[in-house]
């Protein structure tokens, strides 16, 4: 990754694009027409997310508040909880994940296609959170697992949180996984509120 | 056959009546909140379990908080052979977001109450090493910072309840 | 795979063929293949990440295994590797939508095991809220169980209740959904006069919604049926296995811990136990009466959390926890009613440690679930679905 | 709580293992080994070998119905090198008596049976086909503590994979390193 300069593609890779996207010469990939391709591409991917119905513990029940009523997370255009994973780009691991479910979630994941976004809910899923100390089943951390793209802490984290997560992964969909959260944050002051 | 009427007949009436009570909450106000941009919805608690807020100039490290916690997330440090006067000098303040519970019960053993749960929730990072551990000692510290794509006065907690009003429990 | 082998031990092998008796009766000569397939452990009406090996002969169910464990958090190691106030946050945490009646129980035990005495307006308060807690645990049971059987509504109309009682536990404890607020010797903090009325406008509302819920699920035809005569647990099978809370009352015991066996200070309180009778519809121990109950258990809560709030006490809330709490030697046992049955706490202490020797809990949730080996046999797979809904399993107690 | 003792040298002792205690001593005489009638988890050790019996007894006798196995727990005890299993039985068809009150130091119908096994040797006769809720009880009980469980259909681990190294719950397990390349406790700085 390190090798490419900045044209952006690292941008694109890092938002799961699979090698066969950067067939093009990179000067070809910023020329006006294909640019505004990919943006309409990133475009339709950041605002459609159909994330995985995948609730492991507490954490599943605050993903459903945000699901539900009150937080509505169709508003952002990810509100569509699919049951299986062929259908869905996104996973929210959300509570705690066991050495015994690991295989099945690893497996869940290969099963999902590209591109493909996961976002760590919790603190278990981040570091082992409560279960960190005596745990001895708990994966200390789902990052060994399968890559994170947005760890979200908190025990559990309340819907905003969660809600606030899928902003920025959405933000990092848009070609910006190469900058610092600081800076995507600063430059997304007036974007972001709306 | 008469039966078979007779249930067609139930199933009929009793999901209208169902479809009657969906299609009353057209005319009702929207529950859901618009989570950004909250407006005037107040319903945050005064005694949210967020991120920490520590005041470093406060602390005596009595590593007292550190012993409470469930999972050891506390990292506290004092300066080897220094003092402040009769004081131990804190360099190192370090809470692993990693691994806390948010369970509160570091905040009830300060004796300078130097430590307390903030309101601050969204912390959410795209690297875990960079974000979620947070250096309290690091100049102002993010946790001072708004570290939120949200809304600027999504931060403004207008309670419900007026903190004064409800008494702590004498733990 | 590790658990390849278990799938489903025992019984006969692969392939064969059955004539089902059912078909038989019809006097048609069709044979349906036996199958062995996985239900979950990632599936939406399994309530969470329990698996099950299903053997089914056509659409029916012939056997049945529940394989859990995929949650196991290790809250027993953590209870006698940490000390005692340590231990209530993990026990929000067992199940997660009754945090409160689990902080609850444990609570009590240690309690008894350190012989502290709980101020009477604590021992109100907590009664409050453990049935604020059963109030919004059945709500989500009842939303979610309209959710398995293909009815979304509920699920969010009885969302925009929950919403509101968790921001009510959220502004006494700081938490939504764990609140760490029942500690050792009494709860964390006062209730405030203002709290209060939200609580009396939230119990008003709850009264007013719950016919609501009823029109689109209770009295609901297409619910009736799916419910009706499906998964029967009846009293024999009920009992034999341990099954409490909602199904063991369903299942025509008239039992309930809380009136029975009372700890805290629920005997003080006047409310009724709804059993499962055969006059409501359905059948006595059918997922419909499971779900019946949880309905009525709101009222009764209701009536509860209102005595408590006509006889709340001034007082401290927090009694004289020894510093450094140590416990004599010794051992209890308490069980205590929770949403999904009872929740009984084991603990045996040395002395001289401020770790327990053995945090045992016995999760309501875990033999609850046992049983459907037995009760789903015969069962088609969509009332297995049903089945399993109705129990309302909660897979963080079943696994601890 | 404190006020129910009222001497100290008679304290109460619990009417419903009291019962249980005669019904088991009239039957099997030998059974029992050791008892505590009074204080807040009163309970009654049986012998290994009597174990099935007893618990035969107790849910057979019509003034105690004993109908479920409420919960049956290890207990590590490695200085006496022994396992403590303990089952707590209790009854859905008997009410509490109404003497049995609120007063009462345990208000609660539940009977605590002890049996104690030697700690490298951890086998006890099976209770499934007494009370099938045993079953799974059982299993966690093997799991988690090693308790080996005889003359049952199949004792396989319920909550930990089958591969899982030793049982947690004895106090001398250690954490292993890993399970199937997955750390169990990370290193530092991940």
């Amino acid at each position: 990754m390190s090798d490419v300069p900045e044209t952006g593609l690292s941008d694109l890779r890092g938002a799961g694009l699979p090698e066969s996207e950067f067939i093009l010469d990179p000067e070809l990939q910023e020329s006006v027409i294909l640019s505004t391709v990919q943006w309409v591409k990133d475009w339709g991917r950041r605002n459609a997310l159909w994330p995985m119905a995948f609730g492991l513990a507490c954490c599943a029940m605050e993903m459903m508040a945000t699901a539900a009523t009150k937080y509505d997370l169709d508003r952002f255009g990810a509100g569509v909880f699919r049951a299986s994973p062929r259908q869905s780009d996104l996973m929210i691991v959300a509570g705690t994940l066991s050495h015994k479910m690991a295989p099945r979630l690893r497996r869940l994941w290969e099963q999902m296609p590209d591109p493909k976004y996961v976002i760590a809910m919790g603190a278990c899923v981040i570091g082992g959170g409560p279960y960190s100390k005596f745990g001895y089943h708990v994966v200390q951390g789902v990052d060994l697992i399968v890559p994170v793209d947005v760890y979200l802490p908190g025990c559990p984290p309340r819907p905003e949180a969660l809600i606030d997560g899928i902003r920025k992964l959405q933000l990092r969909i848009e070609k910006r996984s190469g900058e610092s959260l600081q800076t995507i944050l600063d430059k997304s002051k007036g974007v972001g509120a709306a | 056959m008469k039966t078979y009427i007779k249930n067609i007949w139930h199933g009929v009436t009793t999901t209208a009546k169902g479809m009657k009570l969906t299609w009353s909450h057209f005319l009702t106000k929207p529950t859901t909140i618009q989570y950004p941009d909250p407006g005037e919805d107040t319903y945050f608690s005064p005694y949210e379990r967020g991120l920490h807020e520590f005041e470093p100039e406060k602390c005596i490290v009595c590593l007292l908080c550190a012993k409470a916690c469930p999972v050891d997330c506390i990292k506290i440090e004092e300066a080897t052979g220094e003092r402040k006067g009769t004081q131990k000098v804190l360099t190192v303040f370090e809470i692993d977001y990693n691994k806390c519970l948010f369970c509160e019960l570091c905040v009830d053993p300060c004796p300078v109450d130097c430590i307390h749960m903030g309101a601050q929730y969204d912390l959410a990072s795209f690297d875990r090493s960079e974000q979620v551990k947070i250096d309290f000692m690091n100049g102002e510290g993010p946790w001072r910072t708004a570290l939120t794509s949200a809304h600027p006065d999504a931060g403004l907690r207008k309670h419900v309840l007026p903190p004064d009003q409800l008494r702590e429990g004498e733990s | 795979m590790a658990d390849a082998p278990d799938l489903l031990s025992g019984g006969e092998p692969e392939g064969t063929t059955h004539i089902h008796e059912r078909q038989e009766l019809v006097g048609r000569d069709v044979r349906t293949e036996e199958m062995v397939f996985n239900m979950g452990p990632q599936h939406p009406a399994t309530h969470g990440v329990l698996r099950v090996a299903v053997k089914t002969d056509g659409e029916y169910v012939r056997a049945l295994q529940p394989h859990v464990g995929n949650i196991h958090r290790c809250v027993e190691k953590i209870g006698e590797s940490v000390p005692y106030y340590q231990w209530v946050p993990y026990l929000d945490r067992m199940d997660y939508l009754a945090a409160m009646c689990n902080e609850h129980v444990g609570c009590m035990a240690i309690e008894q095991l350190g012989e502290i005495e709980v101020p009477e307006r604590a021992e109100y308060i907590r009664i409050i809220v453990v049935e604020l807690q059963r109030i919004l645990s059945h709500l989500m049971a009842i939303g979610v169980y309209g959710l398995d059987l293909g009815a979304f509504t509920p699920f969010l109309h009885q969302f925009r209740e929950r919403e509101r009682g968790m921001d009510l536990l959220d502004h006494l404890s700081g938490g939504r959904l764990l609140y760490h607020y029942i500690r050792i010797g009494g709860v964390k903090r006062d209730v405030s006069r203002d709290w209060l009325d939200e609580l009396e406008a939230f119990l008003a509302d709850v009264e007013k919604r719950m016919p609501e819920y009823n029109t689109l699920l209770l009295h609901n035809h297409v619910f009736q049926e799916r419910t009706f005569h499906v998964g029967i647990i009846d009293r024999d099978t009920a009992v034999r296995w341990g099954v409490t809370g909602p199904a063991l009352r369903a299942a025509g015991v008239d039992w309930d811990c809380r009136r029975d066996a009372p700890y805290s200070i629920y005997d003080r309180f006047d409310f009724e136990v709804p059993h499962g009778v055969s006059d409501i519809g359905g059948e006595v121990g059918d997922c419909y009466q499971r779900h019946w109950i949880r309905v009525r258990e709101v009222e009764e809560s209701l009536k509860i959390i209102r005595q408590a709030l006509a006889g709340l006490p001034e007082g401290p809330v927090m009694g004289r926890v020894p510093k450094g709490f140590k416990p004599k030697p010794g051992e209890v046992y308490v069980r205590g009613e929770n949403p999904r049955g009872e929740l009984a706490c084991y603990m045996v202490s040395v002395g001289k440690s401020d770790k327990a020797w053995r945090a045992r809990c016995r999760g309501p949730s875990f033999s609850n679930i046992a049983c459907i080996t037995e009760v789903s046999e015969g069962l088609l797979i969509g009332d297995l679905v049903s089945l399993i809904g109705s129990l309302d399993i909660v897979l963080g107690e079943v696994d601890r | 709580m404190a006020e129910t003792v009222d001497t100290p040298d008679t304290p109460p002792s619990d009417p419903q293992t009291e019962r249980a205690l005669e019904v088991v001593r009239s039957a099997l005489p030998e059974a029992v080994v050791a008892s505590e009638l009074s204080g807040r988890h009163p309970w009654i050790q049986v012998r290994v070998e009597d174990l099935r019996a007893a618990c035969r007894l107790l849910r057979d006798e019509p003034t105690l119905q004993m109908d479920c196995c409420h919960l049956i727990s290890g207990v590590d005890w490695p200085e006496a090198a022994e396992i403590e299993v303990v089952y707590h039985l209790c009854s859905y068809s008997l009410k509490p008596p109404a003497a049995y009150g609120r007063r009462a130091e345990k208000n609660d119908p539940w009977i605590a049976l002890k049996v104690r096994v030697p700690r490298d040797q951890a086998e006890v006769p099976t209770v499934m086909d007494i009370w099938t809720g045993a079953d799974w009880h059982e299993r966690e009980t093997w799991d988690l503590v090693g308790v080996r469980f005889t003359g049952r259909r199949e004792l396989r681990r319920v909550l930990l994979p089958d591969d899982w190294p030793g049982h947690p719950l004895r106090k001398d397990w250690e954490f292993p390193a890993s399970y199937h390349g997955v750390p169990i406790i990370p290193p530092e700085g991940l």
